[in-house]
């Protein structure tokens, strides 16, 4: 199906309905519980699973298949956005232009730093990206400011000369990002009971292009290609005098998970019309390599789930104060309520990073695969399970 | 006119002259052995033929093509395939997708940014790696993580990855060196299977006479980065000018 | 030409501060063949070693003095250092003033300790890993050390002033027969400059002249070999890593003075270390020095108004432009040796 | 069962025909007025404060002075300047009767991570009100977001001119003064004391903020009779300003300016003393170090360096009007140490938008923000301020104060030596450092 093997075809498929799902899937708990906190069913942090599982999938493309880790690839995010934004400033709030200009600008860009990064291997490479990466974060930050608008982060004003569009609403506020008229933020609530599911078609949107990203990463992953960039991990050596030129597969993929990169960027943009420069600082091409590696590199399904898993405890967690804390704990006696809290509040709250830290050294050292790894761990604890009981079952029989 | 000549070469590492005025000719079909004590060369001039180093004078021309100045990879497509020393695969990957590679290298160049399309699909590359597999009678272990295989099975994988680029001159570095005697002679039986059944020139270095002798139509001795004498088999044992090179002058006054 | 030599002075003062934190984080890629990224954090740490220090000579007990009162109008609580009631009002006084200075030795037994607790119980379970996974848990690790700083002392900088004897300025150009207030440099730095340049020495002198710098110098080079010949190499890089915290710990106390500490500094500066290490060569000690001091006096020239007048912006990029070029002209670096860190 | 199914913008209804729909009835379209208009017994506020990054101390400050006002609003604690505030209308039962309830994020100051967290807390937890924030960067974009929404933001502390100025919004607020404001109270003060021949260099943080404090005060000194020698920009990562310093030295200035804030703030100063700067004497007269604006959270970093510095604040606990008296009490008797001018901010913004909504008997962000709209009030510490209309800028006095010689405790590092009245730091709505945007409709989203 869609020239995917059975395996593959049933892994884009859960994908799928996880995405279809995912309104009720992450809102567990009714909105007024004590438990509503742990619900991410927003839009915005909806959205912000599948932009950052994009980028992460292709920074798996590069990572995972050829094993170069690029320190440098949140500036291609960063660009994508700054394009797209000046887009919507110069030609249009229809998403699309923005999108596919943000893919192509962040493609040329990752050929550019890719064609001089990739002279070097290793650790050299890695620091190429990354000087490129800080260099762009900083210019965009000081000097560049009249085309990123710098700290403050490029946005849409009141007299943005657009093109195709108006400069402003006839109420007198700033159009919305739309596909073909259809807006991103709107957002259609179902109230079923306690619980509130919130349908938004700009996460529906994340999540066709995330399906879409999915989908071609399989592709190359089953692909001669794909098999050439693991065997760029492999043996460089025996990829040479084997009449094959690695430089170019490289290339090509850096490029290719650029233009991811740069399609996540123009996707933050268009769900929120406003792109910071921080975007394009080394934490945040950190964090792509964390959440690559936290899921599992070189893994299909790994890098969208370490991207949720990131994305949710920097919104979730950060998120619970003091005053969320009593109420969970207000049935416990006063006493032992405050010892609970103090040892609680090391960890939610503004001690979130604390949290992320302890997970990121638990998972890499008991779970060397990443996430993925556990996931097989539980399943196969379940087979062993199943074929036990089976095992129990047809003893009679024989 | 061999299908390689090597004419007046010469390489010089700082103070070391490792090689000088090398001129080699190996004739099209034949097994050429390259032999000669340790330092005398013979991996610095097989690294000049396949582009790992450029020598500093003379040219070495492959099917009247010259090589010098070209990449491994360029050189590799024109027909020469390497056997390294300690066996060159791909450790990450299963047998069935080593021995893909060489043969989509043949079908697709150097360079194909064929990403979409399926690997698993792909009948004739599928087709050409079965057959070879089968031909190294390596068939069964297939879908084999290839790191997990014995230093036997790897060399025979790795000369399968050469043969499937069907390249018209293989050659072989030390191709048995630290191999136990039954993984040579099984070495020695596959490429002597390899050369009767393949329109194919052989080079080959190797320190173990055994397998030098068995193999050889045409020996080259090097020694201290020239070539002292070259001959069939039979006229190089037992040279004189050989026995001095590989047992030093005294042994030779004695 | 003044300022030509204060940018060198300005420039060799933070190349010294970017040579230790290298040399330290060379030391542990070289020896174990980690990429450890709470090398910033052990910098952050041993600056804390210096803070914490001071509080706690600063540790005091409360008298209530009727005649004042604090911001809510109830009596102030004036507070005495222990120190002071006991070495009497003076000497305590002096004893605090030298906290930093003493917080070195203070400092040095607390950073081997860290170091080896942390080789111990995490490291050693990476060293046959994947430098990605040691990336991430060393990553983890520094976030878990700053969180728990930030829980203790706050986000804030906190002032870590220098003994009042290191107080005022060199004035070079006076000595020199120049106009004097033209050439100045500050006495703390320059102490900081000569621990820099004592520290450095003694690692090359211990890696060069003992036997045990010999293995594992030997070590560096090849691992394998070394542990072939039946020397236990394990427990000698256990030392190493002791020993390169205590370098970056050492580094730290020594720029509290310069720079207040706070939690996040140890991040501000591992991505120039790594730099630093990375231009100077992988697995190079020299490289790593050598790379410091320059990267810092490219850093200064960069800040001069000529030349940023000339280019705007290039401050603020040119430790990255350096490292481009380097990289590109020397394949590994200042001097790299081959095939370490290459795949 | 009405009222289960909703369709809006994040922030503001679509017009959409909903018969594309066809569901059960359970499904029924009803567009509120505005956006999270409250429903039940209480109303939402969300406070967006770094809790993470350089400013974490100054956000967790923020962060008490919410909860306080939040009490006081409730009607809990000794209801701090609600007693002291001119406006009478609230009563201590929540916001028009709601009880308030709030939730917090981290903002991390950066823009992207501050809009998140501002965007769960309206989609997610139905924030009404977003409040906070350190920094003009992070301000500037959460104002913008809150405009889209239709909420109203009510900034914390912030100092650009651009928050106001190019930037400004109708549906955002600012109480904290700004860069202009600080140029225009600090350099009589300066020229007062140093004198109106003084020649100035300038360090400035290489960003929006850093350029507007430049501007400003280059602008302020200038008219007085200064001139300026240079100014040089430094990067904001910046931690070592030596080659930045030692330059100062091969010229005739004799006044230092450092535009910078927050651990800049902090390294540039201490760094310049210790290159002796202020034991210079040039053209006859002692080198002096401005910091025109003061965080005395962070300043304490600098130790004691900050001694004798001239600087501005937007408000201090050491005045002794009744209201300040009345939030220090309140805030140190709850917490154990004064509370910091972000703190100040933040309590007020907080009161001023509760009493708003009581005016305007309305949580419609439109009704509020023109019961904000010039708006005149006192007790609030600042003596009589104004939100003026045209730009939805706080106008009040400013304080000019100095680094005290002799501090009591560890909180007593600032001392106030001028209250510049408020019709010295007005300026036209016009004016060109604040001019380029204009603050468009309100927006009450739904």
């Amino acid at each position: 199906m869609l020239g995917l093997g059975k395996k593959d075809f049933i892994l884009l498929g859960i994908v799928a309905a996880l995405v279809l799902l995912a309104p009720f899937i992450l809102n567990p708990f009714p909105a007024d519980s004590a438990l509503a906190q742990f619900n991410a069913g927003y839009p915005d942090l909806m959205q912000r699973f599948m932009i950052f599982g994009i980028f992460a999938v292709g920074f798996n493309i590069l990572f995972g298949l050829t094993g170069y880790l690029s320190f440098g690839h949140a500036a291609f995010l960063g660009v994508g956005s700054y394009s797209a934004v000046w887009m919507f400033k110069l030609l249009s709030m229809n998403v699309i232009p923005a999108i596919i200009l943000s893919v192509v600008v962040a493609g040329l860009f990752a050929l550019l730093i890719g064609f001089i990064s990739l002279r070097r291997s290793g650790i050299y490479f890695s620091i190429l990206t990354l000087a490129f990466a800080q260099m762009s974060f900083n210019l965009a930050y000081s000097v560049l400011t009249p085309l990123t608008n710098g700290e403050t982060g490029l946005q849409l004003t009141l007299e943005d000369p657009r093109i195709l569009g108006v400069s402003q609403t006839a109420a007198g506020g700033i159009p919305v990002t739309n596909l073909f008229g259809m807006e991103m933020r709107e957002t259609t609530t179902l109230t079923l009971g306690g619980w509130a599911f919130q349908f938004n078609n700009g996460y529906y949107l994340c999540g066709a292009l995330l399906l879409l990203a999915f989908y071609i990463s399989i592709r190359i992953f089953r692909s001669p290609f794909g098999l050439m960039l693991r065997a760029v991990k492999s043996n460089q050596t025996r990829l040479n005098y084997t009449g094959l030129n690695t430089k170019p597969y490289t290339l090509a993929a850096f490029v290719i998970s650029g233009m991811y990169a740069g399609l996540a960027g123009g996707l933050l943009a268009s769900m929120d019309p406003l792109a910071g420069a921080e975007r394009m600082q080394w934490t945040a091409s950190g964090e792509v390599v964390l959440m690559t590696i936290l899921g599992g590199a070189g893994t299909l399904i790994g890098p969208v789930l370490g991207a949720g898993f990131i994305k949710y405890f920097e919104n979730i967690f950060s998120k619970i104060n003091d005053n969320v804390l009593h109420s969970w704990f207000h049935i416990l006696p006063d006493s032992i309520e405050n010892a609970v809290i103090w040892v609680v509040e090391h960890f939610v709250g503004s001690g979130w990073h604390l949290t992320l830290g302890l997970l990121f050294m638990l998972v890499v050292t008991f779970l060397p695969g990443g996430l993925v790894q556990g996931g097989q761990k539980i399943g196969r604890l379940f087979r062993r399970r199943d074929a036990a009981a089976k095992a129990t079952q047809s003893t009679p029989a024989e | 006119m061999g299908i390689l000549e090597v004419k007046n070469v010469g390489k010089r590492f700082g103070g070391l002259q490792a090689l000088s005025n090398v001129n080699l000719s190996i004739a099209e079909n034949t097994v050429h052995a390259l032999i000669g004590p340790n330092g005398a060369g013979k991996s610095t001039l097989l690294n000049c033929l396949v582009g790992k180093l450029i020598p500093d004078t003379g040219s070495v021309m492959f099917d009247g093509q010259s090589v010098l100045g070209r990449t491994p990879y360029e050189i590799n497509q024109m027909g020469i395939s390497r056997v390294f020393q300690t066996p060159e695969i791909f450790g990450d990957l299963t047998v069935m997708e080593n021995m893909m590679i060489p043969c989509l290298a043949k079908r697709d160049g150097v360079f194909k940014l064929n990403a979409l399309r399926t690997l698993g699909r792909d009948a004739e590359i599928r087709d050409k790696a079965e057959q070879m597999l089968i031909d190294m009678n390596m068939i069964e272990k297939r879908e084999m993580h290839s790191a997990s295989m014995s230093r036997g099975d790897k060399r025979r994988l790795e000369i399968g990855m050469c043969l499937a680029q069907e390249p018209r001159l293989l050659l072989l570095d030390e191709p048995t060196a630290g191999m136990a005697r039954a993984d040579t002679n099984n070495t020695i039986d596959l490429l002597k299977q390899i050369k009767a059944e393949r329109d194919i020139t052989i080079a080959i270095i190797e320190h173990d006479m055994h397998v030098v002798f068995s193999l050889a139509e045409r020996i080259t001795v090097l020694a201290q980065g020239t070539p002292l004498v070259e001959d069939v088999p039979e006229k190089i044992k037992g040279h004189p000018k050989v026995r001095e090179a590989y047992l030093g002058e005294s042994a030779a006054a004695a | 030409m003044d300022a030509i030599i204060l940018q060198i002075l300005n420039g060799l003062d933070k190349g010294s501060a970017y040579a230790l934190i290298a040399l330290g984080l060379t030391l542990i890629f070289g020896t174990l063949g980690v990429v450890n990224f709470a090398h910033g954090a052990l910098f952050m740490i041993g600056a804390f070693c210096a803070v914490t220090l001071n509080k706690i000579l600063n540790l005091s007990f409360e008298t209530l003095d009727p005649t004042r009162t604090d911001f809510l109008g109830n009596p102030l609580k004036v507070k005495t250092p222990y120190v002071e009631s006991w070495f009497g009002p003076d000497v305590g006084a002096a004893i605090i003033d030298w906290s930093v200075p003493l917080a070195i030795l203070f400092s040095i037994p607390v950073m081997i300790a860290i170091g080896f607790i942390m080789e111990r119980g995490l490291i050693k379970h990476f060293y046959r890993r994947p430098h990605a996974d040691q990336i991430l848990v060393t990553f983890g690790l520094a976030i878990v050390l700053q969180e728990l700083i930030k829980h203790y002392f706050g986000a804030n900088q906190i002032a870590t002033p220098a003994p009042d004897a290191f107080r005022g300025s060199f004035d070079f150009g006076a000595m020199l027969g120049l106009d004097p207030n033209v050439i100045i440099y500050p006495y703390w730095r320059l102490v900081y400059f000569a621990f820099a340049a004592v520290i450095i020495g003694g690692v090359f002198a211990f890696l060069q002249f003992t036997t045990f710098g010999m293995v594992v110098r030997a070590g560096m080079a090849d691992r394998e070999t070394v542990g072939l010949l039946g020397i236990n190499i394990d427990r000698r890089f256990t030392i190493m890593f002791g020993i390169a915290a205590a370098v970056a710990g050492m580094a730290g106390v020594m720029y509290a003075p310069i720079n207040s500490p706070n939690y996040h500094m140890g991040m501000d500066f591992l991505v120039l270390s790594f730099v630093v290490v990375v231009v100077g060569g992988m697995g190079s000690l020299p490289g790593a020095v050598l790379a410091g001091f320059l990267l810092g006096v490219l850093e200064s020239f960069a800040s001069m108004n000529a030349i940023k007048s000339l280019i705007p912006g290039i401050d603020q990029i040119i430790i990255y432009v350096a490292a481009i070029i380097i990289l590109l002209m020397r394949p590994r670096g200042l001097m790299g040796r081959k095939g370490v860190m290459e795949d | 069962m009405s009222k289960l199914l909703t369709r809006r913008g994040l922030l503001k209804t679509g017009a959409i025909g909903s018969a594309g729909l066809a569901m059960p009835t359970i499904f029924t379209s009803a567009a509120h007025a505005f956006t999270n208009a409250p429903t039940g017994g209480s109303v939402t506020l969300g406070f967006n404060v770094p809790q993470s990054g350089p400013y974490a101390d100054e956000g967790a400050d923020e962060l008490r002075a919410f909860q306080l006002a939040v009490e006081h609003l409730n009607g809990d604690g000794d209801g701090g300047m609600l007693q002291t505030f001119s406006s009478k209308v609230l009563e201590g039962n929540g916001i028009l009767g709601k009880k308030v309830e709030y939730v917090t994020g981290d903002t991390q100051t950066k823009s992207d991570a501050a809009r998140a967290s501002a965007k769960s807390m309206i989609e997610k937890d139905g924030a009404i009100m977003i409040s906070g924030g350190s920094s003009s960067g992070v301000a500037v974009a959460v104002q913008g977001l809150c405009q889209e929404a239709g909420v109203i933001f009510m900034s914390g502390l912030t100092h650009s001119n651009d928050t106001t100025g190019k930037d400004k919004k109708a549906n955002g607020f600012r109480h904290f003064f700004n860069a202009y404001m600080s140029g225009a109270a600090l350099a009589p003060v300066l020229a007062k004391n140093y004198g109106t021949d003084r020649k100035a260099y300038h360090l400035t943080a290489d960003y929006t903020w850093g350029w507007t404090q430049e501007e400003s005060i280059k602008a302020a000194t200038e008219a007085l009779g200064w001139t300026t020698v240079n100014t040089v920009r430094t990067p904001l990562a910046a931690t070592d300003f030596s080659s930045y310093i030692t330059p100062i030295l091969q010229t005739d200035a004799d006044v230092l300016i450092l535009n910078h804030y927050g651990g800049n703030m902090v390294n540039s100063l201490t760094q310049a003393v210790q290159f002796g700067l202020r034991d210079k004497v040039v053209n006859g007269k002692q080198f002096e170090i401005v910091v025109p604006l003061y965080s005395r959270l962070m300043a304490r970093g600098a130790g004691e360096n900050v001694k004798g510095i001239y600087g501005s604040t937007n408000w201090h606990w050491s005045l002794q009007d009744e209201g300040t008296k009345a939030f220090v009490k309140s805030f140190g008797t709850k917490y154990g140490f004064p509370p910091s001018q972000a703190a100040h901010t933040c309590y007020v913004q907080t009161l001023l938008y509760a009493d708003a909504v009581a005016r305007a008997k309305s949580f419609n962000p439109c009704d509020v923000g023109a019961a904000l709209e010039g708006y005149e009030f006192d007790g609030l510490g600042n003596g009589k301020t104004l939100y003026r209309a045209a730009d939805h800028q706080c106008f009040k006095d400013v304080l000019v104060v100095r680094g005290k010689e002799n501090p009591q405790s560890e909180f007593d590092l600032l001392e106030v030596v001028e209250v510049t009245p408020v019709d010295q730091v007005t300026y036209a709505p016009d004016h060109p450092m604040f001019a380029g945007g204009s603050l468009g409709a309100c927006n009450p989203g739904a």
